[in-house]
């Protein structure tokens, strides 16, 4: 994204600047745009959740606030901050004040590593998908410090199971993704997006498919136990239904966000919100391609690249445009399930999380890692690093037998870890009573 | 489904228990007008129990009868007649009406024994009735208000506990 | 080594999930629960001692507020007792009415009992927004014959205000017709759901012997396993004309709980249908009393019983020839129901309190009168 | 650019020895654990500026994300977090204090003494290779370490098991609370046990706690 | 645990067990099927869902663009009917409805005829607490001339507390509008109800029954009856000055407000027992004499004035003597107001009549304060000499209130006894 906005600066205002000048400049730009965006998702979302949850439960939802309610969550900002903003007596003051910062920040540096479009990466690290992980894993320090500076037992247990949750699921989340980087070969987003281009297979795993941008993962066995488990994991950690314990208004009101008021509420709320909007632009990213999409890869290759110097810029903006446009729908989409989801599922007991978590999600994501070294073996590998049995398979026969083998191992693995799950179930309750007549 | 008339009841308690079952006159509930016909008096045709008979006649009731489903305690403040009816309701879960017993109290000193312990359906019930009527139940293990504030003074169903509030309305047009 | 500590939890009394101002002191282990003590009369309002001093229609509007989810029901109740006490005779079509009445509340009780615990569990609103939907739909019904939708005020002794109006019928048929498709839907929504079950199945157990001694009675006492069901082990009014089942639980679970209200609705639905054909031409007999304002009955006391949607509801009257009751006492069926609360929460989690508070169905209004 | 380097270097060593002082002076623990969690982070920020992106990111996840959060969940779990009545230093401090000293020294001196302190200044930031990028990581792992490394995931992995296993035994030894329904099983399994012929009365009898209630007031 | 401990035969139908099933092993289907069940209402939530035997489709009702269908047995609050034509109303405040309802909150007083004096079966002044009002519909199901009937308007709200004391001038509304809202039950109670209206019309054709929308119709028989009562009795009032009342209702504010100052004032004083009271009550005298002429009464705020007075009085009493005073004074000046036109309610009257006995009563032992009490009473008690009997509203709670003051003197006398 930087050689695009140095380009655009220099295309706008001369050339001729001084490199730091450019750096500024752009970086600037980055931040404000990063900035701009992430509020204006999270207000979108606030609206977007809020009319289809409303139509789910047959109802309209907000539709008064400017033409079919689209000023509802700027009048709701408005409240926000016109409120007062309670502090408890008892509450530690300066933790209580720098919780929901502590909360917002990260999300808003996950913005960092974010490709929106083809070059549209405000920073493209070597290491972006453990970057963004990274930075999530800090907003639980934030949960802990808001938890405990209210000095309310709701507030404490919720930020309890907030981070519970949350340093549980990274867990399964990152393992998920591990199949896929195995795949790619490396932690930039930017590759993993880049090698979904092809039609329904891709087109790195079976050179020849022709590039129309949906060679995406979820398409492959590994993929799509990947992005199941990676979702339900996404779910637990931005605290959405049937995982969103930490703030289970039945139960403990409010979790951790219960002694807070003010717009400090709305920065929790803003937090989350972004955050689930990054979730789902990540699923969307690492399973289903990104911007990829019919056109872009097309449009892109026209336009000026590292590739391509002397292409038309025209096509860049084409291609941003498209790119964009894919990649926002995907995240769109996603987050209609995660209302979706909201608007059928009860949730779960922390305890049957944690059940679900440790017994269920990782021993299946441990199988999919598996599953992907066999793929990474079964389509890549030769002689050299000791696969013998592909030695002379045309492609599409590797391919094949990849596909094969790991949806039977991913499919059995399934079926097996639902029964054992349910038998662990029973077991327990047998192993309970068992326990109880020996009491006796 | 078994049916019990009041009059079998008695028999049967009467056989089993003959020190519990008491002769209970009728009760005038209001006193007779100044003028006017005299409205009859309260007659019910259920046996009237000793206060201190009634776990025995209850547990006879469910243990022996079958009756066990406890299913209403009401409290009938007789302030002409000077005492306190309790009035227990169980059921046959076979079905079939209920049978009743009754215990009469003196105002002045109204103490019941508890069917808590023995049969937890009373709990609520005994609770209810303490708060407003300010019956003692002996034996109960958690005898405390239950719809009033603790530090209310006075049972607010007995018949001359103040209509009217005066008291409170007093005191709120100081301001 | 690690040492726990038990802790206190005040749920309530402002807390979403306590239906209404209820409150429990939780005492908990961990998440565990150890201990739990109901508080509740925030909502006292005295009801009986209001009632002693009105004359005995006037408290046929305030009964509607005992219950408000089911004021044709306390309407029932309180009408029978004071014509057992004053002797009246009620008209057969005006008995169908009543229970026609009354079958609908139940359904209507039923689905929003439902969605008001699955709510409890986590579901944000839909569940009680479909569980409300048909209920909105009965309402209007209710409001069509009697003049509004909650505190309907419909029942007089002897009979009830008016007659049904000329398009009720037509509207309730209308109604009947998509019931089913309504009810399965409902059960679809949830029943096989995972996270239902396991929020459901051995939560709050109940079993039958404890539920008996506790004198719980409606949907959780026949959840809990015994059939015991006031229209058929005292049938009144012309229950004993219809067929219909009782549906019990195996268990006394929540789960079972949660079935066994969805099967009651089916029931009810059976019950109405039946009324609809036998119901009597309104030649018959008239059905509004408007004579029977001012009731005296003969000395003496009366108690009635029905089956109302939450459980047994009676009422004891006690006169003394004058018009006005000299006692007045409701048995509610919430309140007595909350009797096994602590001990149904002891050795559960804590998210599972309002599961099982839920699968109770309380209404406070009764709880406290 | 050399210039821009040093001063943020210099501000962020700055911020770190704060934080660390913090750690140790404040009284409050909570807020002594928050101020590790900054430390934590002046640290990732160092590697950053190494171009040690890998390494940075890795410090944020497992130090702030992991361990800083493990601390905060065992402070909570201790009663006493306001350690206001509470002494920070021991009588005997100077002695403290020249014992750590020495330990300093000694850890420090090798580097002191082999370092060659007239290097010239490192060549410019241009495209210098990348210290510790995950591939190269992951190959030392399994090829020049893969023993190291083997025996440190046994190693964990036995810690592991052995957590699990004490978790166990404290879930084992504590109270349970039984539920109605456990009550009445464990009921029905003592009678059986003492008299295995008569059948279990069907009547409703109280168990165990109704009487609770009075044991409270 | 699973088999039933009681055997229980259930007529005309059985037991049936639930089915469970919970032992399947479960996948994720139960889940995808309730997917689906939102999935179908989130389609379908485009449609609107306005018929009994649909299940899907949006229920919202936009209310104010859109309007729900009201039965028309729907019932919200009580109004009052009277006759197109006539202008003459179907009440004749026979206190059925009174008596019925059960929280209390209809209040009103019988007409009596302007010359003779005499009772007649028509309303002078009718009020209907909507604050307090249960919407049980009672009232109307007890009149026998179908002159209370239930309305159909809910949109009540207003900023005003006051405002939902609503008045006759308020809650009239002419039969057709009735007819209107509820044709069948109009149509069904009509004969009747007209019948006895012709009853009425003819009992007492010249007394008064105005629906406010009628009064320029109406006038010139009022103005004709004026007359007619001014040639009758020379001390009558001016029939048309009381007229048009209904735009004057709220007019009487300040002065209400004066009274109610002046009795918190006369009870704070006598509190404390001081004695200048009579200098501060007096400016509220004057203040609603100007204000006086119109018919509806300082009716609440002079009912407030009898409980402070009341209350000024026992507290005197429990206090010291001479606090007495300042209790009659004022009641004495609530009641003195416009003498042309209805001076002040009765009530009041009577409450002040009860505050001054109470007063007496509890200062039996002390000797100043009794004659001071009594020209009060005097004072009271010739006020009604010459009053009109237009319009002399009662007020329960008035009179409730003074039976209280009348209570709690009585026990303060006994509290001094022993």
């Amino acid at each position: 994204m930087y050689d695009m906005l140095a380009a655009l600066i220099n295309g706008a205002l001369g050339w001729g600047w001084p490199e730091w000048a450019l750096n500024l400049l752009s970086y600037i730009l980055i931040v404000t745009i990063v900035l701009v965006v992430a509020p204006l998702q999270m207000l979108f979302f606030t609206y977007y959740e809020r009319r289809v949850i409303a139509r789910m439960q047959d109802r309209v939802g907000p539709n008064r606030v400017g033409p079919e309610g689209i000023w509802q969550p700027i009048a709701d900002g408005v409240k926000m901050f016109t409120k007062e903003d309670i502090v408890p007596q008892a509450a530690d003051r300066i933790v209580h004040f720098l919780a929901p910062c502590v909360v917002v920040a990260p999300t808003v540096l996950m913005f960092a590593v974010v490709p929106w479009g083809p070059g549209m990466v405000p920073v493209d690290l070597p290491t972006g998908l453990l970057f963004f992980f990274a930075i999530s894993s800090i907003s639980a320090v934030g949960l802990m410090m808001a938890g405990w500076a209210s000095n309310n037992k709701f507030s404490l247990l919720g930020a309890m199971r907030a981070v519970a949750q949350m340093v549980s699921y990274e867990i399964p989340a990152v393992l998920s993704l591990i199949a896929i980087v195995m795949i790619v070969g490396s932690l930039s987003i930017n590759e993993i997006i880049a090698y979904q281009t092809g039609l329904i297979i891709s087109n790195r795993d079976l050179p020849g498919i022709p590039d129309l941008g949906l060679g995406w993962f979820v398409f492959t066995p590994v993929g799509f136990v990947a992005f199941i488990a990676f979702f339900i994991a996404a779910l637990a950690e931005g605290e959405r239904t049937p995982f969103d314990i930490p703030e289970a208004d039945s139960e403990i009101v409010a979790g951790y966000m219960t002694e807070y008021s003010g717009m400090k509420f709305g920065l929790f709320y803003l937090a989350q919100y972004v955050l689930n909007f990054l979730l789902c632009a990540i699923t969307a990213i690492i399973f289903f391609g990104g911007w990829q999409g019919p056109g872009v890869g097309w449009l892109y290759a026209q336009g000026i690249t590292p590739d391509n110097p002397n292409g038309n810029g025209l096509f860049n903006v084409l291609a941003g445009v498209l790119g964009v446009f894919y990649f926002l729908l995907k995240t769109y989409i996603f987050f209609f399930v995660m209302v979706w989801l909201r608007g059928a599922f009860p949730r779960l007991r922390i305890d049957q999380l944690m059940d679900f978590g440790w017994k269920f999600l990782i021993p299946l994501t441990l199988a999919n890692l598996f599953s992907a070294a066999l793929w990474v073996a079964f389509t890549r590998w030769g002689p050299a690093e000791g696969m013998l049995i592909t030695v002379g398979w045309s492609p599409v026969l590797r391919w094949l037998a990849a596909f094969v083998v790991t949806l039977a191992i991913n499919l059995g693995v399934y079926l097996w870890l639902t029964r054992v799950y349910a038998a662990s179930q029973a077991e327990r309750r047998r192993a309970e009573l068992e326990e109880l007549s020996a009491a006796a | 489904m078994p049916e019990m008339t009041p009059a079998e009841l008695r028999a049967r308690l009467a056989e089993a228990l003959p020190a519990a079952l008491v002769e209970a006159e009728p009760l005038a509930i209001t006193p007779p007008p100044a003028h006017g016909p005299q409205p009859g008096l309260f007659n019910p045709p259920d046996p009237v129990v000793r206060p201190d008979q009634l776990v025995a006649a209850a547990l006879f009731v469910r243990d022996t009868l079958g009756y066990a489903y406890l299913s209403d305690i009401a409290v009938v403040d007789y302030l002409h007649a000077g005492c306190f009816e309790l009035v227990y309701r169980f059921y046959h879960p076979s079905g079939g009406p209920g049978i009743v017993l009754r215990v009469r109290v003196p105002r002045d000193e109204p103490v019941v024994p508890s069917l808590t312990p023995h049969w937890p359906a009373a709990n609520f019930h005994e609770r209810e009735a303490f708060d407003l009527f300010g019956i003692e139940f002996a034996g109960h293990p958690y005898l405390r208000r239950i719809y009033m504030w603790d530090e209310f003074e006075g049972f607010p169903m007995r018949k001359d506990f103040p209509r009217q509030g005066d008291k409170y309305l007093g005191g709120e047009s100081e301001g | 080594m690690l040492q726990t500590q038990e802790l206190q939890v005040n749920i309530g009394p402002q807390h979403p999930s306590t239906h209404g101002v209820f409150r429990m002191l939780v005492t908990v282990d961990g998440e565990t629960v150890v201990d739990l003590k109901p508080v509740f009369g925030y909502l006292h309002r005295n009801h009986e001692q209001i009632a002693e001093a009105n004359s005995y229609l006037q408290n046929m509007p305030y009964t509607d507020r005992l219950d408000y989810f089911n004021s044709m029901a306390n309407n029932h109740a309180y009408a029978m007792a004071v014509e057992r006490l004053a002797g009246i005779e009620v008209p057969e079509r005006a008995e169908y009415i009543r229970v026609l009445m009354v079958e609908l509340t139940r359904i209507l009780n039923h689905a929003s009992a439902v969605g008001f615990m699955i709510n409890d569990m986590g579901a944000w609103q839909t569940p009680l927004a479909f569980g409300m939907r048909e209920r909105e739909k009965i309402l209007d019904l209710f409001e069509m014959a009697s003049g509004a939708r909650l505190m309907c005020n419909y029942f007089r002794f002897g009979g009830v205000v008016r007659d049904l109006p000329p398009e009720f019928i037509p509207n309730l048929r209308e109604l009947l017709r998509a019931l089913p498709a309504y009810i399965d839907e409902l059960e679809r929504l949830l029943r096989d759901n995972e996270i239902l079950l396991q929020r459901a199945i051995g939560i709050g157990i109940l079993p039958p012997e404890v539920a008996l001694s506790y004198g719980v009675s409606g949907p959780v006492l026949r959840g809990s396993g015994i059939p015991y069901d006031v229209r058929k082990a005292e049938p009144y009014s012309v229950y004993d004309r219809f067929d219909f089942d009782v549906p019990v639980g195996k268990v006394g679970d929540v789960y079972d709980r949660f079935l066994v209200r969805i099967e009651e609705m089916r029931q009810s639905k059976r019950i109405i249908e039946q009324v609809l054909e036998q119901l009597p031409d309104a030649k018959g007999g008239h059905i509004n009393p408007k004579a029977r304002q001012n009731v005296r009955p003969p000395v003496g006391d009366a108690y009635a019983r029905i089956e109302s949607p939450k459980g047994e509801l009676g009422f004891y009257l006690v006169s003394d020839g004058s018009t006005r009751p000299y006692r007045y006492k409701v048995r509610a069926p919430s309140f007595i129901n909350l009797t096994p609360l602590a001990d149904m929460c002891r050795g559960y989690k804590v998210a599972d309190i309002v599961v099982i508070l839920g699968s109770i169905d309380i209404v406070m209004g009764e709880v406290d009168r | 650019m050399e210039v821009v380097v040093q001063v943020v270097f210099g501000l962020i060593a700055l911020f770190i020895l704060v934080a660390a002082a913090m750690v140790v002076s404040v009284r409050n623990v909570i807020h002594s654990a928050l101020w590790l969690i900054a430390c934590f982070f002046g640290v990732g920020a160092l590697y950053l500026l190494l171009q040690a992106e890998f390494l940075a990111v890795v410090q944020v996840l497992v130090y702030v994300g992991a361990v800083s959060v493990l601390i905060l969940f065992a402070i909570m779990l201790t009663r006493q977090i306001s350690g206001e009545g509470v002494r920070q230093l021991t009588s005997r401090w100077p002695v403290v204090l020249v014992v750590t000293v020495l330990l300093f020294a000694t850890v420090m001196a090798p580097t002191l003494i082999n370092q060659q302190w007239n290097v010239p200044p490192a060549p410019p930031l241009g495209t210098p290779e990348p210290i510790a990028g995950p591939a190269e990581l992951g190959r030392g792992f399994v090829n020049e370490f893969l023993i190291q490394f083997q025996v440190v995931g046994v190693l964990l992995t036995v810690a592991l098991i052995g957590a699990i296993v004490i978790a166990f035994e404290e879930r084992a030894r504590r109270r349970r609370v039984l539920t109605l329904a456990e009550e009445l099983e464990l009921k029905r399994l003592r009678e059986r046990a003492t008299q295995t012929e008569t059948p279990e009365p069907v009547e409703a009898e109280p168990v165990a706690r109704e009487t609770r209630p009075a044991s409270e007031g | 645990m699973t088999a039933s401990p009681f055997e229980i035969e259930i007529p005309r139908g059985r037991v049936i067990e639930v089915q469970r099933d919970d032992t399947r092993v479960r996948r994720g289907g139960g889940l995808l099927r309730g997917m689906a069940v939102v999935w179908k209402h989130w389609k379908e939530s485009f449609k609107l869902n306005r018929s009994y035997s649909q299940i899907h489709g949006t229920f919202t009702i936009e209310y104010p663009e859109e309007r729900p269908r009201i039965p028309e047995a729907y019932r919200n609050m009580p109004i009052l009917l009277y006759d197109d034509e006539t202008g003459h109303e179907l009440c004749t405040s026979c206190f059925q409805c009174e008596r019925i309802c059960p929280p209390q909150v209809i209040h009103m007083t019988q007409a009596k005829d302007p010359a003779t004096g005499k009772p007649v079966p028509a309303v002078a002044e009718f009020i209907i607490e909507y604050d307090a009002c249960m919407s049980c519909g009672f009232c109307a199901e007890v009149c026998p001339f179908d002159a209370i009937k239930m309305d159909h308007e809910f949109e009540l709200s207003t900023d005003d507390h006051t405002q939902l004391t609503v008045h006759k001038e308020q809650l009239l509304r002419p039969i057709s509008y009735y007819a209107k809202i509820a044709p069948t039950m109009w149509a069904e109670v009509r004969e009747s109800a007209l019948k006895k209206l012709q009853g009425n019309i003819r009992r007492r054709p010249d007394v008064i029954g105005l629906a406010p929308q009628l009064t320029e119709k109406i006038a010139a028989r009022r103005a004709e009856l004026a007359a007619q009562a001014a040639q009758a009795a020379a001390a009558a009032p001016v029939a048309p000055a009381a007229a048009p009342a209904p735009a004057e209702g709220r007019k009487l504010t300040p002065e209400e407000k004066a009274a109610k100052l002046a009795a918190i004032r006369a009870a704070k004083a006598a509190q404390a027992g001081e004695s200048a009271t009579p200098a501060e009550a007096a400016p509220a005298t004057p203040s609603p004499t100007p204000a006086g002429e119109a018919a509806p009464p300082a009716d609440k705020a002079a009912k407030l004035a009898a409980i402070r007075a009341a209350n000024a009085a026992k507290k005197a009493a429990a206090g010291e003597a001479p606090a007495t005073p300042p209790a009659a004074p004022d009641a004495s000046a609530a009641e003195t107001t416009p003498s042309a036109a209805p001076p002040s309610d009765k009530a009041a009257r009577l409450a002040a009549i009860r505050a001054a006995n109470a007063a007496k009563k509890a200062a039996a032992g002390e000797a100043p304060a009794t004659p001071p009490a009594t020209p009060a009473g005097g004072t009271a008690a010739d006020a009604p000499a010459d009053a009109p009997p237009a319009a002399p509203p009662s007020d329960k709670a008035a009179r409730l209130a003074a039976i209280r003051a009348a209570n709690a003197a009585k026990k303060q006398q006994s509290g001094d006894g022993s």
